[in-house]
């Protein structure tokens, strides 16, 4: 895939800044977000590049990857960027590009109470409705 | 009230005679019932021409500036405010505290002939007095006792320093001191929006006639050249509209902020009855709130608000 | 009337592209007092100038306006051309319409309007200004230099050498500064001692060179050529003369202490000498630590002494000096690794910073130079080093690059590698910066000689695991995650200003900039000055900086301060505060406001009506005020005008500026 | 159309007190670095905030400014050591008092601006300028002989 001036500054890629109100410019790609990630084995590519890929406007290609649902939105790379880009919450308007593309929520609210219920921690259904809600 | 009189003779006397002050301040009765005007005894036999009553309201430290030059010790009366506006003078060197003998006088809050005229009660009256805790109207031939407390001045409401806090010998013991809120005016005025305060003070700019007799009778405004008669540099027009008498008065304010010793006097002789305390009092408040509680006039070595500093200051905008 | 000539200049195209300079040129002929208006291509230039010169002579000008950049770039300039005509060089007045004009207004319609208003406003002001005389004052021909490190140990000797008398103070008990604390230095891996022991004995024999150490500035007052210093020379509490340098204290003294100097790694005693090549080689008894200060106990130091040179009455000595130049060279900290727990700093003993790194493999240093493993005092195999710890980070550290830990990390691997031939370097980096003279050689000799393994990315976590350490890390130019076990990990740690330069700067009235750092006069063409006439810089304390920079800056700062003392006087700034005795009350509100104390009480006599008459009123001290104003503006009556701000001209260009 | 076009015929004038060491140098480097604000703004240089006297300010509404700036270095970083200190205690004070008298704050800013900080001149001079544009232009004070 080549990179082309109509690629990087695609409308995707304006979407997901304007959702995600980051700057991905700012990332000098240090890699410490991959480094520190405690999921990044299971990712095909790692935080740093979801950033890469970002700036070069690549979005298809991290719109396909499974990194954008691996991530657990722990916030430990956004906790760490020496250059205060947030990628959590870019990764969150990267899934919602997709949720509100597709399916829209796959979780429903009124679902809650019974998974409380069945002993499902609050900090898990939080991060649920940051991953799987539009 | 008799008893003091008889004291501020007797000291005035006694000074003269020994030869300890060559001058002394106090007050003389005029034809009518409220004119008690600023004397200057300088033979021990005048003395018996001075009085006190409910109207010796002026504030005798002012008229050190010229005669300290001439005299070499000079023995006056003050009250609370007056000796407030004595240390003002002093913080601003303008007076040579050795050269000045001071009676202080407590007091306990002076009449106002206005609010006298609009009870009604001046028509033929001879005199007024304090008796016990009532004011004595005396007439041709009869008399009424009314109770002081609707007669005082507005700024005697409010005093915080009726013992002076400045003197060399006290002619009576202390009196109570329950100064009313003094903020309450500004406080009110602070509550209207940006405009309407705007058209308030327009009104009340717009009647001055720039007779600056509140420059004249204020002790923190000593300057031996004041900057609206200079000429060149032409800070204020002669011209009498409002652009101009705001800048006077805003200025003005702004020369006694910190330094305001909130004595009363301007807004007392202002002919158009400008409420002028108001202005002086809410720079007081805010510069109390800003930067620490400052009692002008009370030690004059502290340095007032506007020439110190500290580096922690807080600020009235952003400081970004 | 005046006669006020106005000269535009194009300056190229920066002003004329978008101000239309004829309509300014004719506005400003019909402005009141201006009978002359000219322009040229380049006002700065020879041909403008001497137009300026020529046409002050043929108008009979008594009054200049240049339109042209900002007064802060050429007044100097425009003055010194207005005085070689003959005129008074404060009757020249600067309109700046380049900086505040032309390149900051697009649309030519309203940048002309505002040009013209600008001229209007300088010609106002220059009506009403007058001609002012600088006069001189004497300059002291000593120098004072604040920091013994290797910046202020050069800028001594280079003092020196011309034969001026040199105060070098030092806050720590040995002169040396961070330098003598490095092992070798890059890029020719000489011995830092080597290279930098000598100059140190130079700076001890040198006859036109005091030394201050174990002294702090207590206070600075005064001007350029005249600043008056208060020195704190702490007690020492050994006498100087008698001591032999022999040891036997500090071998006996029973209390320990974290050794500063060696970065807490060993520890030292409360009679103390920082390091061996410590210059004086005299000790000193740290009085917190001390038992005889702390608990009236022990003396042992006292009774052992051979010269009977421990003095415990001694005390701290305030000594007030006169100086004509300042040159600061107070050196830096390193970043607090606090914010930074993800490298696990502080919770393992095998994870160091860099300076910790340098103590280890040096010969004085806790382990006599056998680089062991804190821990367990073994020799490590696996060594992890990390870049930018602190730098480049916008959200805790400090976003800048701090310019020198690329070079020292490849010397670190390097080093390594020379002690433990069968070790392993890996080096985490976001980008290797090696921009200097035979840098790029040295850092590719680490990776092609000495086999350092450089992996690029930021180490995300390190923590302890058996006795080694784990490395998480990733390698983004193959984007695979790195997993390393390792027996040491080195940081390189950010390069801070010194934690008290803030205060340092207010007390000398020097600039600093958000992060501390001394704030240069100008970044490109005055980068030794400060903006204080007379005050220097040299160092890191104004950014981070190598050694060869940091000499070659201390040279610069010397050789300013050298011109500067090379003067017998200097012309003051006639820009100063002027009382009009008859408006002054003498209520003196205007002396607590001044920050120089440039005013005093002045009893003054006079006639008024036959009678003879004193009084009081203030007095400026023309060599102590700088110009800032602050009396005129406590002033009530307006006696206190600030020459060349006076309220005169003020007013007139608050007027002219409404128009 | 936004709120700042529709207010578009009204050419705001604004004063600003740059002190020569801080904000001067600020303003010289917003120039430098091409940075553009609106040109309402015409600056007169001090030697130091604390030079600027209450007396300029009134006289600059006087003659017709719609708002006045006073610009300094940040607290200690004064040239003069302390000249900013008694420009914050003087300028507090007349901010709350102008406003008591009937003058909007909005007309009477006070800003620390660092020689570094040329983008900061800028972006304030057009905060200021929008401001007073949808302010509208002031009659106070104003000396209409």
């Amino acid at each position: 895939m080549k990179i082309t001036t109509a690629q990087l500054n695609g409308e995707l890629k304006a979407e997901i800044a304007q959702i995600s109100g980051e700057h991905v410019a700012d990332c000098y790609q240090c890699g410490k977000c991959s480094a520190a990630c405690p999921v990044n084995e299971y990712m095909d590519i790692l935080p740093h590049q979801v950033l890469r890929l970002l700036q070069l406007g690549m979005t298809e290609k991290v719109l396909e990857s499974k990194t954008i649902w691996v991530c657990a939105a722990c916030f430990t790379c956004a906790g760490r960027c020496p250059r205060d880009v947030d990628l959590a919450v870019v990764m969150e308007a990267l899934r919602a590009v997709l949720l509100r593309k597709r399916e829209g929520s796959r979780l429903k609210g009124e679902e809650m109470p019974a998974l409380l219920r069945k002993g499902m921690p609050e900090q898990g259904i939080v991060s649920g409705f940051r991953k799987y809600t539009k | 009230m008799k008893a003091m009189l008889q004291k501020i003779r007797k000291e005035a006397a006694s000074v003269l005679a020994s030869g300890e002050a060559d001058l002394v301040l106090g007050w003389g009765k005029g034809p009518l019932w409220w004119q008690s005007y600023p004397a200057f005894i300088e033979e021990e036999k005048e003395t018996g021409s001075l009085t006190w009553d409910p109207f010796c309201v002026p504030n005798l430290s002012k008229y050190l500036l010229e005669e300290l030059w001439v005299k070499q010790k000079v023995a006056l009366f003050l009250k609370g405010c007056d000796a407030l506006g004595f240390n003002q003078l002093l913080q601003d060197k303008r007076v040579d505290r050795e050269k000045v003998l001071i009676f202080g006088i407590p007091c306990s809050g002076l009449i106002d002939p206005q609010k006298v005229e609009r009870a009604g009660l001046h028509q033929g009256l001879h005199s007024v007095e304090h008796q016990g805790g009532e004011l004595v109207f005396s007439y041709k031939d009869d008399q009424k006792k009314e109770d002081p407390s609707s007669f005082y001045y507005d700024k005697c409401l409010t005093c915080r320093h009726p013992n002076p806090v400045v003197f060399d010998m006290m002619l009576g013991d202390a009196v109570a001191v329950n100064p009313q809120e003094r903020f309450a005016a500004v406080g009110e005025l602070e509550k209207q929006d940006v405009s309407e305060r705007y058209r308030y003070w327009e009104r009340q700019f717009s009647r001055c006639i720039r007779c600056f007799a509140c420059r004249n009778v204020c002790p923190a405004c000593s300057c031996r050249e004041c900057i609206f008669d200079l000429t060149d540099p032409r800070w204020l027009g002669k011209a009498n509209v409002l652009s101009e008498n705001q800048f006077y008065h805003i200025t003005r304010a702004f020369h006694m902020a910190g330094r305001c010793v909130d004595c009363g006097e301007c807004a007392r002789v202002c002919p158009v009855d400008i409420p002028l305390t108001s202005l002086n009092r809410k720079l007081i408040k805010d510069l109390n709130e800003l930067y620490g509680e400052y009692d002008a006039g009370v030690e004059p070595e502290k340095e007032p608000p506007l020439i110190t500093f500290n580096p922690g200051d807080p600020a009235a905008f952003l400081e970004s | 009337m005046r006669r006020i000539g106005v000269f535009v200049c194009w300056c190229g195209t920066n002003i004329g592209a978008t101000v239309d300079l004829e309509t300014v040129m004719e506005k400003a002929r019909q402005m009141p007092g201006v009978v002359f208006a000219g322009d040229n291509k380049y006002m700065c230039s020879e041909i403008g100038q001497t137009l300026i010169r020529d046409t002050i002579v043929q108008e009979r000008l008594d009054r200049v306006v240049v339109a042209s950049c900002s007064p802060r770039m050429h007044e100097l300039t425009f003055r010194k051309t207005a005085a070689a005509a003959g005129l008074n060089p404060y009757l020249v007045e600067i309109a700046n319409i380049r900086e505040h004009c032309s390149w900051v207004h697009k649309d030519k319609a309203e940048a002309t309007q505002k040009a013209i208003s600008l001229v209007r406003t300088a010609v106002a002001k220059a009506a009403r200004n007058k001609p002012l005389q600088a006069d001189q004052f004497a300059v002291t021909h000593r120098a004072l230099v604040i920091g013994a490190g290797i910046a202020g140990i050069q800028a001594a000797l280079d003092i020196g050498e011309t034969g001026f008398e040199v105060d070098l103070v030092e806050r720590t008990p040995s002169i040396g500064g961070r330098m003598a604390q490095l092992d070798k230095t890059f890029p020719t891996l000489d011995c830092s001692a080597c290279i930098l022991t000598p100059k140190m004995v130079d700076v001890a024999v040198h006859p036109k060179i005091n030394l201050y150490t174990y002294s702090e500035i207590e206070a600075v007052e005064g001007y350029v050529g005249n600043f008056e210093v208060t020195l704190r020379q702490k007690a020492r509490s050994i006498d100087k003369e008698k001591c032999t340098g022999c040891g036997i204290c500090y071998e006996k003294c029973p209390s320990k202490v974290d050794g500063e100097f060696e970065e807490g790694m060993s520890k030292r005693k409360a009679i103390y000498v920082p390091f061996p090549q410590a210059v004086p080689n005299v000790p000193v008894i740290d009085r917190e630590n001390c038992r005889w200060f702390t608990k009236e106990k022990c003396g042992v130091c006292k009774k052992v002494c051979p010269a009977d040179a421990v003095d415990f009455e001694q005390s701290d000595q305030l000594i007030k000096q006169k100086y004509g130049a300042i040159v600061v060279a107070t050196g830096f900290d390193l970043v607090d690794l606090d914010e930074f727990g993800e490298f696990g700093y502080g919770k393992h003993p095998d994870i160091i910073t860099s300076m910790e790194f340098e103590r280890l493999v040096n010969a004085s240093g806790p382990t006599g130079g056998k680089l062991l493993r804190p821990s367990n005092q073994e020799p490590p195999r696996n060594v992890v080093f990390i870049h930018c710890v602190g730098s480049r980070d916008k959200s805790r550290g400090k976003p800048y690059c701090s310019k020198i830990c690329c070079m020292y990390t490849a010397k670190h691997a390097i080093l390594l590698k020379e002690k433990y031939p069968k070790s392993q370097a890996y080096v985490f980096y976001i980008d290797v910066r090696t921009a200097g003279k035979e840098f790029e050689e040295f850092h590719r000799r680490a990776v092609e000689e000495y086999g350092a393994a450089y992996l690029r990315g930021i180490v995300g976590k390190v923590f302890p695991s058996g006795d080694k350490l784990l490395v998480n890390g990733v390698d983004t130019l193959s984007n695979q995650t790195v997993e390393l076990e390792a027996d040491l990990v080195v940081l390189a740690t950010a390069i801070t200003p010194r934690r008290d330069a803030a205060a340092l700067g207010r007390m000398l009235g020097i600039g600093t900039d958000g992060h501390n750092y001394f704030v240069e006069a100008h970044p490109k063409l005055r980068p030794v000055e400060s903006h204080t006439a007379g005050i220097f810089l040299a160092g890191t304390c104004q950014g981070p900086r190598d050694i060869p920079e940091t000499v070659a800056q201390a040279g610069g700062a010397a050789a300013k301060a050298i011109a500067l003392l090379s003067k017998e006087t200097l012309l003051s700034d006639p820009c100063v505060s002027n009382v009009n005795e008859s408006l002054c009350t003498g209520c003196l509100a205007c002396l607590p406001v001044c920050p120089y104390k440039a005013i005093s009480e002045k009893t003054i006599t006079e006639k008024v009506h036959g009678q003879e008459r004193r009084r009081l009123v203030a007095e400026i001290n023309n060599a102590l005020c700088q110009g800032c104003g602050a009396c005129s503006t406590a002033c009530r009556p307006g006696a206190m005008n600030l020459l060349g701000f006076t309220n005169e001209q003020l007013l007139a260009e608050v007027d002219a500026i409404c128009l | 159309m936004s709120v700042v076009e529709e207010h578009h015929l009204f050419e705001p004038m604004i004063v600003a007190f740059c002190c020569n060491w801080c904000s001067y140098a600020g303003a010289d480097l917003a120039g430098t670095g091409r940075m553009s604000y609106p040109a309402n703004v015409r600056i007169v240089r001090v030697p130091c905030s604390s030079r600027v006297s209450p007396n300029f300010i009134l006289r600059a509404f006087q003659r017709g400014a719609d708002a006045v700036v006073v610009a300094g270095c940040h607290p200690g970083d004064c040239h003069y050591v302390s000249g900013n200190y008694h420009a914050r205690r003087r300028f507090s004070a007349l901010r709350r008092f102008l406003e008591f008298v009937g003058i909007e704050t909005e007309r009477f800013e006070i800003h620390w601006i660092s020689a570094s900080e040329g983008n900061k001149f800028a972006a304030i001079m057009k905060d200021v300028t929008d401001k007073i544009r949808v302010l509208g232009p002031n009659r106070k004070l104003r000396d209409v002989r």
